[in-house]
């Protein structure tokens, strides 16, 4: 065994008193925590395995249970902090590279924690949207900014393709591979009871799923797995992956591990084989090698589909997406570091991107400066975690916004990180039969739609706190957000006057 | 009539339903009460068996062959829910040989007893359709 | 319309429960020569252990005849039927007309001839409640009880006063006990059972003679006793159907829908032979669970329903001092043995089909899902066999077929 | 038969009439390295006299198009099925994540060709290649087949830098006498066995009949075959935090 450097995390504590021995806790742990012994009849656990998932806790009848995490540490240190020795110590023992997934746990500043939403008092009163209607549809897509007329003087109303949004909120890409089936099917339902959209990610589309297309967002990345006619034609809009918040820069990588037959089948690769999405697509070295590939995909749809670009939000995000702008796409999607993964290098993870509040701000503000702003549609994802960012996002300027993480966790996700070992509990990103079929998609599907409805109302009903009525009237409407605690840099990047001014 | 239905294409094999059976019979109002250090002998019971798992009780039949065949006159169909009269039941098993199901068990007395879909106890609804964390068994009306 | 049912047990009750769901105001009219409400008669044995009480032992609730407005007239006795005018003639001197009538008569006590026999003062059969009470009345804790009969009825009656009494003796004919139900084996298993509760059994002998109060027996033997309880057979009860010109055999001839060979007049319960739905023979069934559903299906056809019962098969769920036998089918065919800690059980198989089985002991839990393979004819290539033979599981029916036992969840 | 003269016409205006001609032949002259020529096409054979622009038969589904001519970058991208023949040479990303079909290239290829092509099950791309190929070839292959002919190259690698890098599946054959120096390491390269020689010689039996090449004579000379050295190349790269 040799030394140990590695201790034990968490600490499972179980009420002895009031473990009835039902052993669900045991039955239900894929990391094979807890297991009973006959001869003390009682439940044991091995806290090395414990992930902190909260399956055994959520699902213990006698709430026996909880996971606390171990006040056990190394002598303080405030540079040289737990995490980081043990970081060196799994580096020293592996020689790997440390993989880790889910969003950043690292402790950057969240700016909509920094931002406060307007209200209005006396004048302009609010709108109660109980009483009177209230706006959350939203169009995604190129918006024209000519009247044009033909030859006999008649208005052109046909617009470039757009995608309507019920409300102004979507499923960012996951794809079947990194997420269950179950996931899948239940994000593909919710996003059609809902009316919104969900994404495929670099993942294909499964055939279950080409009846949910009319709100799909099917994605083309690096990789091109399972891509072809058929399936660019399935969705109601492409979109060309070009990087993600989580992992600016570099690729993906399913491990052969968990290309089992059903996504060997959708991603239309050898079963075992790995699947790797290079860090670039390797047809794309410039902003005109990207118009063409918007272009291609255009003519592979007969232009009947908007183009989405997503690109992880870094230094430089204006200039780039004043580069997609002008490609020919029609929707430019941000996602900010602060987004999840189910499996990226933790440093490139922790420490490459920049926030998306920051990314989203000056985007608007760049495409606004060069007149083409209209050319396209803003979606910014990256971590939003309620309606209130939602608000925040739409008055930054975001034409809507996406969510994973916070559909995850409707899931029943309980953001252990551990995505990458395949083994998740709540049979979300996992592959292993008995472990998807934990995720009931009618069941999936239901809480998510709850959670869209609940913040569908909450827009609503801040929108009416600040006396608008359409979703379109707050886009970019930064007079409705203050700074709190932010310096002069962060104001004017944000756009924005501190609170009180 | 409302009844339980089983899918196992979402049952966990986690035998919650079991227990929140067993407890849900016992007349106790804590789950640690009532089935701490005990072998529980619950009214619904789990199969399982290289990965499938689903959970069986009373289907209660619309002809139903246990109320036929008791010796006792102690099973009986009221409003289509299959009871017993466990003062009148005298452990013959006559039921366990008729029941297609496998679903009539002895409890510890060797009285038969049996899924009433907790009628007959404080708990309302069904407690295995409440406990059951996947909807792999529902109460529904078809 | 006027419903006459004579007979008042397990078969009537099936009648009247199942005409009541199609004509509810046809006249139903029950006459029966036991002055009680239908009681389950093998809950006798029950009766005398303390397992049930008089009041319990009633098949039906009290409102029951009164809710299903049923005119009875017990402690009546049935003459004759005429079946040119449609009239049952009572022993009261009285006419009953009739539009459908069902005889449920049952079956009376076999007492073959034995010598002296009439000289027994306490001498009992015991198929009715009122032979448990009278029974009951002679019983002290003294008694020596000479039983003469090792078949269901014997051997239960035993279970029932065990605890009353000094000493029970079993004494038959055959060399082991329950031969009608059980192998070899299973009959070894409840012996052993019934001597570790100090029953003495006495196999392949039989009454020679009664004197005093001794029964000697043809091996020599000589048994000393103080009651005496006759269980050595039943005979069905035919004589109305047979002197009205309908087709008796051993018991009355009935079709798939209970009906006799007389119009209008069917028959259900232990005074009938019924196909056994595995062997196509014609046979005396004489269990409850035939008895109901044959009632219930003469009931149906004559409120005017088409019912057919084509599943009537032997079965026994039966149990001596917690020992619990359950048995279905017929013994033919190929077996397979498994024999636990504390029971065995047997299955028969017969061109792909399960025939029949014994089950002993800890292999009876959900013996249903067996039955359910005799009575539906499953082919067995359609299902897991090695696994089910194992233990009863719906796990061992193909995932479609099991999703229909489940409810066919969506 | 359908022909259109292309000359000068915009590419969605060209792209529009051949997606709505309803002939499922058509031959396109004068063409001026116009676009997406045959974008996702299934059901009509093109012939192609000029020379063709980047994105040709993208999506590519099941038709031929033959370009008589040269074809620019990004030619066959994700092709599905099909297959392109060109009488020439075509630029940069040749057959770019291509899972289906063939690509046939009368003289040489640019940079990139064959990047991350991958096969699955009857899906099997192939690429011929009859001079020499730029850097980069069958960079992540994942699946399928590359044959570079080296035509005029006397026996020289018929590519350039790193070929084959992060290669995970499939396989390239290179008809040479000595291997490219700089072959990286997820790459093994051997001797092609009679075995090998039997798939090469059933791959180039329609392209030497398509460019009148010589057959046998091709098959007398050397080949090399380069092979992943495994199809899950990173898996010992990772550690979980």
């Amino acid at each position: 065994m040799g030394i140990n450097y590695l201790y034990p995390d968490f600490e499972v504590h179980r009420d002895r008193e009031k473990c009835i021995t039902c052993r669900v806790c045991e039955r239900q742990c894929a990391n094979e925590v807890h297991s009973y012994d006959a001869e003390s009849n009682r439940m044991v656990s091995d806290d090395t395995k414990c992930v902190n998932c909260h399956r055994c806790v959520s699902l213990c009848p006698t709430h026996a249970l909880k996971i606390v995490k171990t006040n056990h540490g190394f002598k303080d240190n405030a540079n040289w902090k737990g995490d980081v020795i043990q970081d060196i110590y799994r580096q020293a023992d592996s020689g790997g590279v440390l993989l880790a997934s889910m969003g950043t746990p690292k402790d950057y500043p969240v700016y909509w924690d920094k931002m406060l939403i307007n209200a209005s008092q006396v004048t302009n009163p609010s709108i109660d949207p109980l009483r009177e209607p209230m706006e959350t549809k939203t169009f995604l897509g190129q918006k024209s900014s000519k009247i044009r007329r033909d030859e006999n003087g008649k208005l052109i109303t046909k617009t470039d393709p757009q995608l309507a949004l019920n409300i102004p909120i979507m499923f960012s890409a996951m794809s079947y591979g990194s997420i269950s089936y179950n996931a899948h099917k239940s994000l593909a339902l919710a996003a059609q009871k809902l009316g919104i959209f969900y994404n495929t990610g670099e993942g294909g589309l499964h055939e279950d799923f080409y009846q949910y297309g009319k709100n799909t967002i099917v994605q083309v990345a690096s990789g091109r797995f399972g891509v072809h006619p058929e399936y660019l034609n399935a969705g109601a809009a492409i979109e060309i992956k070009m990087g993600q918040g989580a992992k600016p820069g570099i690729g993906g990588h399913l491990p052969g591990s968990k290309i089992g037959e059903d996504i060997s089948k959708t991603r239309m690769i050898p079963e075992h084989a790995d699947a790797i999405s290079p860090a670039p697509h390797h047809d794309i070295y410039s902003i005109e090698d990207l118009r063409q590939l918007v272009y291609t995909l255009k003519e592979a749809t007969a232009y009947t589909k908007p183009i989405i670009v997503k690109v992880a939000a870094v230094h430089n995000i204006s200039a780039i997406a004043s580069g997609i702008a002008r490609s020919g796409a029609d929707i430019i999607a941000i996602d900010g570091f602060r987004g999840g993964t189910g499996a990226a290098p933790a440093r490139t993870r922790d420490n490459v991107g920049i926030p998306i509040e920051l990314a989203l701000a000056s985007v608007d503000t760049r495409l606004r400066q060069e007149g083409i702003r209209n050319n396209v549609s803003l979606v910014v994802g990256g971590s939003i975690r309620s309606s209130a960012d939602v608000i925040k996002a739409i008055a930054l300027g975001a034409d809507a916004i996406y969510i994973a993480t916070s559909a995850l966790l409707a899931l029943g996700c309980h953001l252990c990180r551990t995505c990458q070992s395949g083994k998740c509990n709540w049979g979300i990103a996992t592959q292993r039969p008995e472990l998807v079929k934990r995720l009931n998609p009618e069941v999936g599907s239901e809480r998510l739609v709850n959670l869209i409805t609940a913040w569908n109302h909450e827009i609503k009903e801040m929108m009416g706190g600040m006396g608008i009525n359409s979703i379109e009237a707050l886009r970019g409407n930064r007079l409705m957000l203050r700074g709190i605690g932010l310096n002069e840099t962060e104001l004017q990047i944000l756009g924005i006057a501190h609170a009180g001014q | 009539m409302k009844r339980v239905y089983v899918n196992e294409q979402w049952c966990l094999g986690c035998h919650l339903c079991e227990y929140y059976c067993a407890y849900a019979n016992s007349g106790q109002e804590s789950m640690v009460k009532a089935l701490k250090d005990r072998t529980i002998n619950p009214r619904i019971k789990v199969e399982e068996k290289n990965g499938i798992s689903f959970a069986v009780n009373c289907r209660h039949c619309n002809e139903p062959l246990c109320v036929k065949s008791c010796i006792a006159g102690a099973l009986s169909q009221v409003d289509g829910l299959i009871v017993v009269d466990a003062s009148k039941c005298v452990g013959c098993y006559s039921c366990i040989m008729a029941c297609p199901y496998g679903a009539l068990m002895p409890n510890e007395e060797g009285v038969m007893q049996k899924c009433e879909l907790c009628t007959t106890n404080t708990h309302g609804k069904p407690a295995c359709v409440q406990g059951c964390p996947n909807k792999a068994i529902v109460f529904e009306e078809r | 319309m006027h419903y006459v049912i004579v007979g008042n047990s397990i078969a009537s009750v099936g009648c009247i429960e199942s005409i009541r769901k199609i004509d509810q105001t046809g006249t139903i009219s029950v006459i029966g020569d036991e002055v009680h409400p239908c009681y389950s008669r093998p809950l006798i044995s029950y009766l005398l252990e303390n397992k049930t009480t008089e009041e319990k032992m009633t098949y039906r609730n009290d409102a029951f005849y009164e809710q299903n407005n049923v005119k009875l007239m017990l402690g009546k006795r049935v003459q004759a039927i005429n079946t040119e005018t449609k009239q049952l003639s009572i022993d009261d001197g009285s006419l009953v007309d009739y539009d459908k009538l069902l005889i449920a008569t049952g079956s009376c006590p076999f007492i073959p001839p034995m010598k002296n026999l009439e000289s027994v003062k306490n001498r009992f059969t015991f198929m009715t409640l009122d032979d448990a009470k009278n029974l009951e009345k002679v019983l002290t804790k003294e008694s020596r009880v000479l039983i003469i009969g090792a078949g269901l009825i014997g051997l239960k009656c035993a279970e029932g006063i065990r605890d009353r009494v000094k000493t029970i003796t079993v004494v038959d004919l055959a060399s082991r006990v329950l031969v009608s139900i059980l192998d070899e084996a299973g009959s070894s298993l409840v012996e052993k059972k019934l001597i570790s509760e100090g029953i003495t059994c006495i196999l392949g002998d039989s009454v020679k003679e009664f004197v005093n109060s001794d029964a000697l027996l043809t091996s020599g033997r000589v048994v000393g006793f103080d009651v005496l309880v006759l269980a050595v057979g039943v005979r069905p009860n035919v004589s109305l159907v047979k002197e009205a010109g309908g087709e008796v055999n051993r018991a009355i001839l009935i079709d798939e829908t209970c009906q006799t060979s007389l119009a209008d007049v069917y028959a259900a319960g232990d005074c009938c032979e019924s196909i056994d739905c595995i062997t196509n023979e014609r046979k005396v069934l004489a269990i409850l669970p035939n008895a109901y559903m044959q009632g219930e299906t003469a009931g149906r056809n004559m409120a005017g329903e088409d019912a057919f019962f084509d599943k009537a098969m032997a079965m026994n769920a039966i149990g001596f001092f917690g020992l619990h036998v359950i048995t279905a089918g017929i013994y033919q065919g190929s077996d397979k043995l498994f024999t636990t800690e504390s029971g065995y059980k047997r299955l028969f198989v017969q061109d792909g089909k399960l025939v029949g089985y014994i089950l002993i002991g800890d292999t009876i839990n959900r013996a249903g899902i067996y039955t359910s393979l005799v009575r539906n004819k499953t082919d067995l290539a359609t299902i897991d066999f090695d696994l089910i033979s194992e233990e009863p599981l719906l796990m061992a029916f193909a995932k479609k077929e099991r999703a229909h036992k489940l409810g066919d969840a969506q | 038969m359908t022909t259109i003269d292309v000359g000068l016409k915009p590419f969605d205006e060209l792209n529009r009439e051949i997606r709505a001609c309803t002939d499922d032949t058509l031959v396109l002259n004068d063409v001026n390295g116009q676009r997406y020529i045959g974008c996702a096409l299934s059901n009509k054979n093109i012939t192609i006299n000029g020379t063709s622009g980047n994105a040709m038969g993208a999506y590519l589904d099941g038709c031929t198009i033959t370009v008589n001519g040269n074809a620019q970058d990004a030619t066959g991208d994700t092709m599905n099925d099909g297959m392109i023949i060109i009488h020439g040479s075509c630029g940069d990303a040749a057959g770019y994540s291509m899972r289906g079909g063939k690509i046939f290239i009368r003289d040489s290829a640019g940079y990139r060709s064959g990047i991350h092509m991958k096969a699955y099950e009857e899906k099997q791309p192939l690429i011929i290649i009859g001079d020499r190929a730029g850097s980069f070839l069958g960079e992540y292959l994942a699946g399928g087949t590359i044959i570079v002919l080296g035509l005029h190259q006397e026996g020289k690698a018929p590519v350039g830098y790193f070929c084959g890098t992060g290669m995970h599946g499939g396989k390239i054959y290179l008809r040479c006498d000595t291997l490219p120096s700089d072959l990286p390491q997820q790459v093994s390269s051997s001797d092609a066995t009679q075995e090998d020689m039997q798939e090469i010689s059933a791959h180039l039996e329609s392209y030497c009949a398509i460019f009148d090449l010589d057959k046998e004579a091709l098959l007398a000379s050397h080949f090399y075959v380069l092979r992943p050295n495994s199809s899950t190349p990173y898996k010992m790269l990772y550690t979980n935090v």
